[in-house]
Order: structure tokens, then sequence, then C-alpha cells
């Protein structure tokens, strides 16, 4: 047994020994964690795709030139099997083992602030796109040696995008409306993106002048109609489906069926989804996307990430657009790793990121980074014309530039 | 007051797919004393051939069909196959449903995947009755079921099969002794229970979407409703399935929403403590005492 | 010579994948343990164990935010607490039992989810609670991994040891005649309920341990890690390794939650083995993998027990 | 003062009377033996007296104590053990391991049972039964007249002063019937109590001291054997149920 023991330490030292030998030059590690199974795969997809995506088009395109040498990425990507242990246990490998310097994802709150516990003391980038990371990023947190100072959040604050989306479904649907829209229903799942996104919606929807109604559905709900016929009950002149976008497009057939209100606005549903499973309404229906949308984006930049994105062989889901969470930031990286000259200088990277600006995909204006690590860009909400699956009009809604009273912001 | 009687019908529609299942699983746990903890996975399988059978572009009814037959089907292979050889250890032949139910799920999710599936409506009509919407699907279901338990029912209390197997629940082994074949009534049983769990599964697919995992949200809800009830009552599966349905549609309808699954389970709880042979009586339950 | 290699493991150097899957078994393992006991020895089997794990975990994590109590000191806030609920949701158990009992366990965790969930800012609703990180203590730095894999270890161990005694005394005996025969363990004087209500609160107390270990480990809890499922998944666990044996828990969480990583299997085709897998041992290997092993090594080593 | 003394117990079963008002009165040192064909509520009235039922009315004492309703474990513990009619074990546990559950709660609670006798030990109760050679063995794969015996190892490790036996010869060989005979005469000499149920009035008659008569829930006589078989109702109920 002690022999087996110590041939097996042998072995496994030896190997690590030898992965540390072969991998010294011109090799930028990055690690990914996302689901590629378990529950969150269709999400997680996506994240892993626009990795792939991005690295490839930075390492076609020569490389990054940090202080003098060309780095190529390596990308280390590791399932999470949708398991947050699995989750842990994988930052640790790509933290500690393997020493990337940087980790994408993941799909999920509470795996984000878990595994940032792990990059934060190790002094390792995270970009996470989940906006209910601004719950904790805060002055204390993102400080030199907060937890969260080297994690930084690729989705908009949620009260801008709260007041865009607000802004956009409201403009869109008061032309088509008998009398100006008065009375929303907030319909979202009751997770924790549920619970976190609609607080803030409602007060963006309240500083438009809405009375609002929040109704909260349990998680795993497939039979919307009691709930549904409740909210009828309320008379809404808007039923805002709020987050998530697989189970609205379960609501939202059965809220038609049951004729609840007089229009309806769908969140993170995609023209393209709305056109591929033929939904069709009389009712005005207005449609958002995260954070851009795949089908009918009025961008040609966002046209053309898509039609790669898709060539690469990644699956044209309600999630796909998810992906333009992930990709831009790899480019921003890059070009702060050549500023600072250097790829383990966390502190000085983080520095730069936070004064940089970078045009990417998903924001018609350069994104950068708030003093809190949150990035901003403006929301897109289109509108379908009654009665038919593939006809949209578009608008583009820039971020409010203040919190709507009552909502303390992050 | 239209919004209510438009609850009163939402609930009985859902209550009808809990009845199914709560029947099935009323009637094998009566007599076989057999907990199927894999008995919801036979409604969501019969939900997911439905699903490919409209999908390959079958007819709806047709497809209904060939669900039945084919958890039918998947029932007597669990009974000959596994259920069989714990008769004398119910404790065991739980551990193995949950196996099952482990099984059944991931293997559906191997064929198809996780993502919830939909089938086109059937009838897509809506009927407008002073004011209430009432889908015209959903009402089928609700004639479907109360044709089903009517059958049943009959079948149970006017037939000799009937008289014979209701002698069997109540006491097996003197059932044996006057010449009932107990163990193939266990077999039919079973079978009977898995096609209701497929009718059950292939009706609920018809009024929304079912996942992988829909079972074992279900399988809970089937218990709960033959406990209810009472072990090995019909009826009392009825009575437990309506009751429950009109906690689950009416606590949406007026409770605070995000409570909704917690009204239903506080009720379950607090039934199994305070009746636990169950509100109209069955055979008695595996008491601790 | 288990005990050897569960010290030994760090060394191996297999690197921190394997050290932090190491220490999620282990995790697992303390509280399978107070399953262990419940059904292995009392016969009372539960679908509803995570409830009393994310019970210990929400205390630790609780008591941390509201009172600044740290992990050491929370150690027996969160073990009493979960204690008490188990003894709580025990209560049933000696009116209804078998089945009945079972769904009630069940439809108690479901409970115990949506209620996490609602909580507002007292569990931190569906996001869930932030944990810190263990105190130091005697100057031993519980943030290298290896320390935290250690402190696990350490309480497996004594969890293996007050397995290992609970089995071999009096109370041990009495709670395995009530699992073979209750009217006739009444009739010989013992008090079933108070030794059932007893041995929920030793398995919760297993369980409130296991739940601020994990607390601390991941540092951040939610709703979701103590429903149903994960319920489900312990119960798998304990009767694939076996809950009469004293490895039979360590068996079973490394058989669920560390073989299928460290051989890269599938998460579904390894969901699906593990339900063939319990088929096979209800059929064919009643006392689970760890009797079946015992099995093996008698028949193997046929003088060494005579 | 008799060590048991039921007055007028009482016990329905949804609306079936078991018991009509029945009085008995047992004590220490003596065999007595309670006869009646089946149904009469002879095992009904164990299961009262040692508490696995409520009864419906009536009362029973213990040593002039009220021990009416008390819980089965209660009863027990005050030195009333019994034995049942199924030949009941912890089937899966080995012999040995059954006779020390017993054992250990026999004498943690020796404070308040009356007791006669002090075990050494959980295999000097075996020897004294006589199952000492297959101490190892599981208690479920025993042969029947072995089960029976362990039956009464269990309540006498409990170290009990009155010892309620269920029909204990039912089932048993001639020759196992005559160990089992043995032994309660011995428990008798060691000054314990013993109270059978059966309806062997041959067996019964040859071994108890004195007999009690249950027909229908009611007590139809009482006496010593000589004068009880020869009571003419007593002879009517046994006719008319043995022919």
């Amino acid at each position: 047994m002690i022999k087996l023991i110590a041939v097996c330490a042998v072995s496994a030292f030896t190997g690590v020994m030898i992965q540390k030998s072969r991998a010294q030059d011109q090799e930028l590690k990055i690690g990914v964690v996302a689901a590629e199974s378990g529950s969150f795969v269709s999400a997680g997809n996506t994240i892993v795709a626009a990795a792939r995506l991005a690295s490839q088009q930075i390492n076609d395109s020569g490389g990054i030139n940090v202080g003098g040498k060309t780095y190529k990425i390596k990308l280390y990507i590791r399932d999470n099997r949708t398991d947050v242990n699995v989750t842990i246990a994988a930052a640790r490998e790509l933290v500690n083992d393997i020493g990337v310097t940087a980790i994408w994802g993941t799909e999920t709150h509470d795996f984000s602030v878990s595994m940032a516990k792990i990059t934060g003391s190790a002094k390792v980038l995270q970009f996470s796109g989940n906006s209910s990371l601004g719950a904790v990023l805060d002055d204390k947190s993102v400080a030199p040696g907060g937890w969260l100072h080297y994690t930084f959040q690729t989705e908009p604050q949620e009260w801008q995008r709260s007041g865009s989306t607000a802004e956009g479904v409201l403009t869109l649907l008061t032309p088509l409306l008998p009398h100006p829209p008065q009375h929303s229903v907030v319909f979202v799942g009751n997770d924790a993106t549920g619970q976190y996104l609609s607080s803030h919606y409602v007060k963006a929807l309240e500083a438009r002048g809405q009375k609002v109604d929040l109704v909260k559905y349990p998680p795993d709900t497939t039979d919307f109609s009691p709930l549904l016929t409740r909210i009828k009950g309320l008379n809404p002149d808007i039923v805002h489906f709020w987050y998530n976008g697989d189970s609205t497009l379960t609501a939202f057939p059965q809220a038609l069926k049951l004729d609840v209100a007089p229009s309806y606005f769908l969140f993170g549903v995609d023209p393209g989804i709305y056109q591929q499973r033929q939904l069709k309404s009389d009712k005005p229906v207005t449609l958002s996307c995260v954070p851009v949308c795949w089908g009918a984006s009025p961008s040609p930049v966002v046209q053309e990430y898509f039609k790669k994105y898709f060539d690469l062989g990644a699956s044209k889901g309600p999630q796909s657009s998810v992906s333009l969470l992930y990709y831009d930031y790899f480019f921003m990286y890059a070009k702060a790793l050549e500023k600072v000259g250097s790829i383990d200088k966390p502190d000085q990277i983080v520095d730069a990121l936070l004064s940089m600006s970078y045009q990417g995909v998903v924001s018609p204006v350069p994104l950068t980074f708030n003093v809190h690590h949150q990035v901003t860009f403006a929301t897109q909400v289109s509108l379908v014309k009654p009665g038919t699956s593939d006809q949209f009009v578009s608008t583009i809604q820039q971020p409010p530039p203040s919190p709507p009273p009552g909502d303390p912001g992050g | 007051m239209e919004i209510f009687f438009q609850q009163l019908v939402n609930s009985l529609s859902v209550a009808s797919v809990t009845i199914l299942i709560g029947m099935g699983i009323t009637l094998i746990f009566g007599l076989a004393g057999i907990v199927n903890f894999a008995h919801g996975e036979f409604l969501m399988v019969g939900g997911m051939a439905t699903w490919f059978l409209v999908s390959a572009g079958i007819n709806f009814f047709i497809a209904v069909l060939g669900a039945m037959i084919l958890v039918g089907f998947l029932g007597f292979v669990a009974e000959r196959g596994l259920f069989r050889f714990t008769l004398e250890r119910p404790m065991n032949g739980f551990i193995m449903s949950i196996g099952l139910s482990v099984i059944l799920q991931h293997v559906v999710i191997r064929l198809f995947n996780e993502v919830q599936k939909t089938i086109p409506d059937p009838i897509g009509q809506v009927w407008v009755v002073h004011g209430v919407d009432i889908i015209v699907m959903r009402a089928i279901v609700i004639a479907i079921t109360a044709i089903v338990v009517a059958i049943t029912y009959f079948c149970i209390s006017r037939s000799r099969y009937g008289l014979a197997l209701t002698a069997s629940i109540a006491d097996p082994d003197t059932a044996a002794l006057m010449g009932i074949p107990v163990r193939r009534y266990v077999t039919g049983v079973f079978i009977y229970g898995s096609v209701l769990a497929g009718l059950g599964g292939a009706l609920m697919i018809a009024l929304f979407p079912i996942t992988p995992f829909t079972g074992s949200v279900v399988i809970i809800r089937g218990f709960a409703v033959s406990l209810i009830g009472g072990l090995g009552n019909v009826g009392g599966a009825v009575v437990g399935g309506l009751l429950l349905g009109l906690v689950d549609g009416l606590s949406a309808g007026y409770g605070f929403p995000e409570w909704t699954d917690a009204y239903s389970l506080v009720l379950m709880i607090a039934i199994l403590i305070v009746r636990p042979q169950g509100l109209l009586g069955g055979t008695l339950g595996p008491k601790a005492s | 010579m288990i005990l050897a290699f569960l010290i030994a493991f760090p060394l191996l150097n297999l690197g921190y994948r394997f050290l932090s899957l190491a220490i999620t078994t282990g995790v697992t393992a303390i509280a399978l343990y107070g399953l262990g006991i419940q059904f292995g020895q009392a016969g009372i089997m539960s679908v509803g164990h995570a409830a009393f794990v994310g019970i210990g975990a929400y205390t630790a994590a609780i008591v941390a935010g509201m009172f600044g109590i740290g992990f050491w000191l929370a150690i027996p806030l969160s073990i009493v607490m979960s204690a008490l609920c188990a003894g709580m949701v025990g209560l049933p158990s000696l009116r209804v039992g078998g089945q009945h009992y079972i769904i009630i366990t069940f439809c108690f965790c479901a409970l115990l989810q949506i209620i996490l969930t609602n909580g507002g800012t007292f569990t931190g609703a569906a996001t869930g609670l932030d944990v810190g990180s263990i105190d130091h203590l005697f100057g031993i730095n519980f943030d290298q991994l290896r320390n935290i894999y250690y402190l696990v270890t350490l309480v497996l161990i004594i969890c293996l040891v007050t397995t290992y005694l609970i089995i071999n005394s009096p109370y041990g005996r009495t709670l395995r005649a009530i699992r073979e025969n209750e009217m006739l363990a009444r009739a010989i004087g013992i008090n079933i309920g108070l030794h059932k209500i007893g041995v929920f609160m030793v398995s919760g107390a297993f369980a409130g341990m296991a739940g601020i270990l994990q607390a601390y480990y991941l540092r951040h809890i939610s709703p979701i890690l103590y429903g149903p499922f994960p319920s489900l998944y312990l119960a798998l666990m304990i009767m694939l390794g076996g809950s009469r044996l004293i490895y039979g828990p360590l068996i079973g969480a490394v058989i669920v939650s560390f073989l299928p990583e460290i051989m890269r299997l599938d998460p579904i085709d390894s969901r699906i083995a593990y339900g063939i897998g319990l088929l096979i041992v209800v059929l064919l290997l009643p006392g689970g993998v760890s009797a079946g092993l015992l099995d093996i090594y008698r028949r193997l080593r046929p003088r060494s027990l005579k | 003062m008799p060590a048991l003394e039921v007055i007028g117990l009482q016990k329905e079963f949804g609306g079936v009377t078991a018991l009509a008002g029945v009085d008995i009165s047992i004590e220490t040192g003596k065999i007595a033996g309670i006869v009646g064909p089946n149904g009469s509520g002879k095992t009904t009235l164990f299961n009262v007296v040692a508490g696995v039922y409520k009864p419906t009315g009536g009362r029973v004492l213990w040593h002039g104590k009220d021990i009416t309703g008390k819980p089965t474990y209660e009863i027990n513990r005050r030195g009333l053990a019994r034995t049942f009619q199924q030949a009941m074990s912890f089937s899966g546990l080995s012999v040995r391991e059954n006779v020390q559950i017993s054992y250990e709660h026999g004498r943690s609670h020796s404070a308040t049972s009356q007791r006669k006798i002090n075990w050494s030990s959980p295999d000097e109760i075996l020897s004294f039964v006589g199952l000492d050679r297959v101490a190892n063995e599981l208690a479920g794969s025993m042969p029947f007249g072995n089960l029976r015996l362990l039956g009464l190892a269990l309540a006498l490790s409990t170290n009990p002063s009155l010892l309620l036996l269920d029909e204990p010869a039912a089932g048993l060989s001639e020759n196992e019937s005559e160990v089992l005979t043995n032994l309660i005469l011995r428990l008798a000499e060691m000054e314990i109590g013993v109270c059978l149920i059966d309806h062997d009035m041959f067996f019964m008659g040859a071994l108890c001291e004195r007999l009690i008569v249950l027909n229908f829930g009611t007590k139809i006589a009482e006496g010593p054997p000589s004068i009880v078989l020869n009571d003419p109702s007593v002879v009517e109920v046994y006719l008319g149920i043995e022919k």
C-alpha cells in the first residue's frame, strides 16, 4: 500500500513538473468555467462558444503583444456540470494547478460568487455576466484587498437596464394602445435572478408613472393559467414577462389564450426565437434581449458577429445572445495587458481596465467599467407588428443617467 | 366572479392529471404495497412519448394511445423485472423505485435533452361562456378524466374482477386462499396504473410543457392525493385530487403567489399527520406503532 | 488503512481539483453518517436529509451575518439547531411510519426550500447568503485548501468513530431493536418515541456539522443546495454505499460525488449508472456496496476472520 | 395484595365487544392460566394489560397502583413482561444480541422493577432457556421452537416479577412442550409469577394452579383446575368448540 502511494505521489509530482516546464513562454492561459452539462447547459455553451470565437480571432490576428513578447491565448475550458461543488473544484484547478491569469464565467450568481472568493484571493481576474453581482460590488469589496477587486461585471447595472428597457417598452407600446398605459403587472420567476431583476424593474416602471403589481411564480412552474387568470383580474394595460426567457416562452402562449392583457412585454425573448416558434398575437408585443438581439438587430456589427458566431456551429437558442456578455471582454483584457506590458501584474491590469474604453460589438458606444467594475451599454427593445411573427420595429435605448427614486442602484 | 369561475376551471384541469396519477398510485400501493417513486417518471415518459409521436407528424389522439401502450409496457417490465422481487420488503421496492426514477429521468435527457417539450395545441379553441374563458383542450382533459374515473369505479365496484380485486386489497392472504390469483392481479393493476400515468402524461403535455424533471414534482402530488384519500380507495384519490387541485388553483389565484407550492405541501403534511389512514379511509398504511 | 489514505491524500499532490472534490466528498460523507445511523440502525428512511444540512449551513451564515459569530463558535449552534429541527420533523414519525413518513420528509424539505427562497433579507432570499472564511486557530490558516481538507478529514474521522461507538453501544443495539420489531422493542421496555426522536436529533447533528463545513467551504449558500433533489441523492448515496456498516456512507459518498469526477464521466451517464447500480444493489447486494466489498474480502481471506 | 388486579376491564373495537367487564387478580410466584376458545378475548386482555391497547372501561392495578393505559415500555419497566403469540424476535440480529438488548434495558430500569433474579450476563439467560449453543445464529433463521424460547428469554431478561405468556406452547412438538413446561415450573420456584393463555385445557390443567375461563369477553369460571374443568358451563363451552 505504501509503495502504491509512493508511486502515485512521484508520478503525480513529475506530472505537475512537466506541465509547469512546458507551459512557460508566450502562452496566455485563460480559464472558462461554464456548464457543458446539466441544466444550465444552454447558457453555458454560449459562454464557451464566445470564448472560442474571441480567442481564435485574437490568435489568428497575431496574438497579444505584451512587453515585446507575443502571447497566444490558450483556453482551459472546464465543465461545471451545473454544480457549485464542481464549479469550485474547477476554479481551484484553474487558479492553483494550471495558473490561469483570468477566468470567464459562470452562468449564475451563486456560482460566480463562490468562484470570486477563490479568484479574489489568488489575484486572478474574473469576468462574470451576472447583473445581480451589483448587490455585492460596492466600494469596500472592489477596493484593493477587497474580495471582488479582481471581479468584473460584464452586464450593465440592473437599474440601468431596467430603466432603458422600461423606457423602450412604454415608448413602443403607447401609440398602439387606446389610452396611455397606466397599470403594469410584472410577472417574474421567484429565483435569485428574478428577485433581483424585478426589484429594479418595478422601480423603473413606477418612475415612469406606472402603477405596478408584482407577481412572482415558483421557478419550475409550467402551468401558468391560475396566476395568469389572477393577473387578468387585475386588468393591467401591459403584462411584463420578466426573467426568465424559457418560462416566458411557456407562459406567453397561455396568456394569449386567456386574453390576459391588451399588450405584452417579453424579456429575454429574441425576435429570432419569436419567429422560430411562430408566435403570433393580435395584441402588440414588445421584446428585449440579453444583451442584444441576434434576430432583427439594426446594427451591422452585431449582425456580423452573430453570423460568425453561428457559422462556428453554435445553436440558435433563446440564450445565444448571452455570448455577447463574454465576447468583447477578451479584446478588452488583451488591450489592458498590452497597456500594462505584463501578464502577471493583476493590480495594474485592474487599474488599466478601469481607466480604458473599448469599442466592442455589444454597444454602439465604447465600453467602460465604472468604479464598481460594472459595464454600461444600451438596450435594444423590439416591437412585433400585431398579427405577424417576423416583422419587428426596434429601438435602442440609452440607460438613464441615475437610478429612479427608491432604487439604491447597485 | 368570472375570474373565480375561471380559476375553478383551471383547477379542475390540473386536478384531472393529479387524479389520474393518484388513482394509479393508490391501486398499486393498496394492492401490492409497492410505493413506486418512479410513477411520476412514468407520467413524464408518457408525455415525452406523446411529444415524440406528435413531432413525427402523428395525430395527437393516436399519440395518446401510443403513450398509454408504451407506459403500460414499461409498467409490465418494471413489475415483472423489479418489483416482483421486493413484494415482501416494500422498503427495498421503494429504494429501487428511486433508482428507476433516476434512470428514466436521465435516459430521457440522454435521448432528447433537458429542455422542456411542448406540442402544438391539439385543439386550440377557446370557448367564452358568460365571460369565462374555457380552453377547450382543458375541458376535454376534464372529460376524459371523468370518463376514466367512472370506468375504473364501475369496474372495481361492479364487475367480478373488481370485487376480487377489492378483496385482494383488503386482505391479500385470505384472497389468495380463496383462489384469487393475487400475483397476477398485482401485475394487472401495475399495468393499469402505468397506463393511467401514460394517459396523464399525454394529457398534461397537451396543456402545458413538460421537462424530464416533471415526474418528480408530479409524484409527490400523486402520493399526497392517494394518501389523503386513503390507500386503495379510488374515490379517495378523486376527492384528494380535487382538494389538492382546488388548493393549488385558489392559492395561485388568491394567496401569495410566491408561496403557491407551499400551501399544498402544508396541507399534505397536515392531513398525513392528522389522518394517516386518509380522509375516506382505505387499507391501513404502515402505521408506526 | 483507509484512515491512513485519507490523511496521506493531499501528499499525493494530485492538484487542487482533486483536493476540492475530496473536501466535497468528505462533507457529504459527514452528512451521510447521520443518515446512516438513522436508516441503517433505526431503519427510518428520509428523503429530506439535505434540509438539515441546509439548516446547519444557514444557521452558521445567519449568526455570522447578524452577530459576527465565526466558524468555531457557530459549530455548536449549527449542530444544535439542526438537531432540534430534525427532532421536530421527526415528531410525525411517532404517528405515521414507513412510506408515509418518507413522503412527509420530502414535503418538509420542499417546504424549507420555499421558506428560504421567500425569507427576505434574513435568509438572503433566492440569492442566498455570503459566508466569510474560517478564522485562524492555533496559527493554522484555513484559507489554505489543504488545511480545510484536514479539518474536514478530522471531522469525518470523528464522525466515523462516533458512528462506530454508537453501533457497538447499548444505544446502537436499542436502535436496531426498533428497526427490527417495534412492538417487541416496546414489550421489553424500550421507549420507542424517545429513541426515535433521539436518533433524528443525532442524524440532524451530523447534518448540521456537514452544513457549517459546507457553508464555509463554498462561502456562498443558496436554497437550491438544500431542496428535494440533493436530498434524494443523499438517500441514493446511503443506499448505494450501504447504511449498516461503518464504511458504507463513506463509500457511498465516494461513489457518487468523487468517482464520476475523476473518471470524467458525463453527469447524465453517471446518474443512469447510479440508478442501475442501485437496482443491482437492492436485488443482489442488500447491504450495499460496503457489505459486498466486505463479503468479497471475507471470501478472499477466510482465515483472518476465524 | 395480588400483584396484578384487573377490575371491570372493557374493550371495544369499532362496536365489537372484545372484553365485557373482566375481573381478574393474579399473584406472584404462582402459575395462573387463562383459557377460552378463540375470540374469547384472551389476547385482547393481555394487550390491554400490557398497554398495547387502551381499555374502553375498567382499571388495571399493579401492586395496587393504577397502570391503566400506561405505555407498554413503562409497564414492562415496572416488572410486568409479556411474550407474543407469533414468537416475535429481532430477526435480523443474532440471538445473543437479541437477549443483550433486552438484558441491558432490564438492568437500566432495575430501580423501578420488583426484580426477583439478577442475571449476571445475557449468556446466563441464554443457558437458562437452553439457547446458549445457538447464540451466534441469526434469530430469524432459527426453527420455531427456539424462537419461542427466545421470546421467553427476551421477556425474562427484563427482570420481571410477572410474566404474561401468550400461547407459549402453540406449535411446539411434545418434546419442546416439555422443555417449556419445566422452564415455567422453574420460574415459579424462583418466585416469578406466570400467567399463560392457551386453549389446550389438558396442558393448562396439568401446569396451572389456578384457571380462569373466558368466553365472549366475560369470565365464566375461576378456581383450581380440578373444579373448573368440571364446571358445567365450562364443559358446555368447550364441548361446543372442540367437537
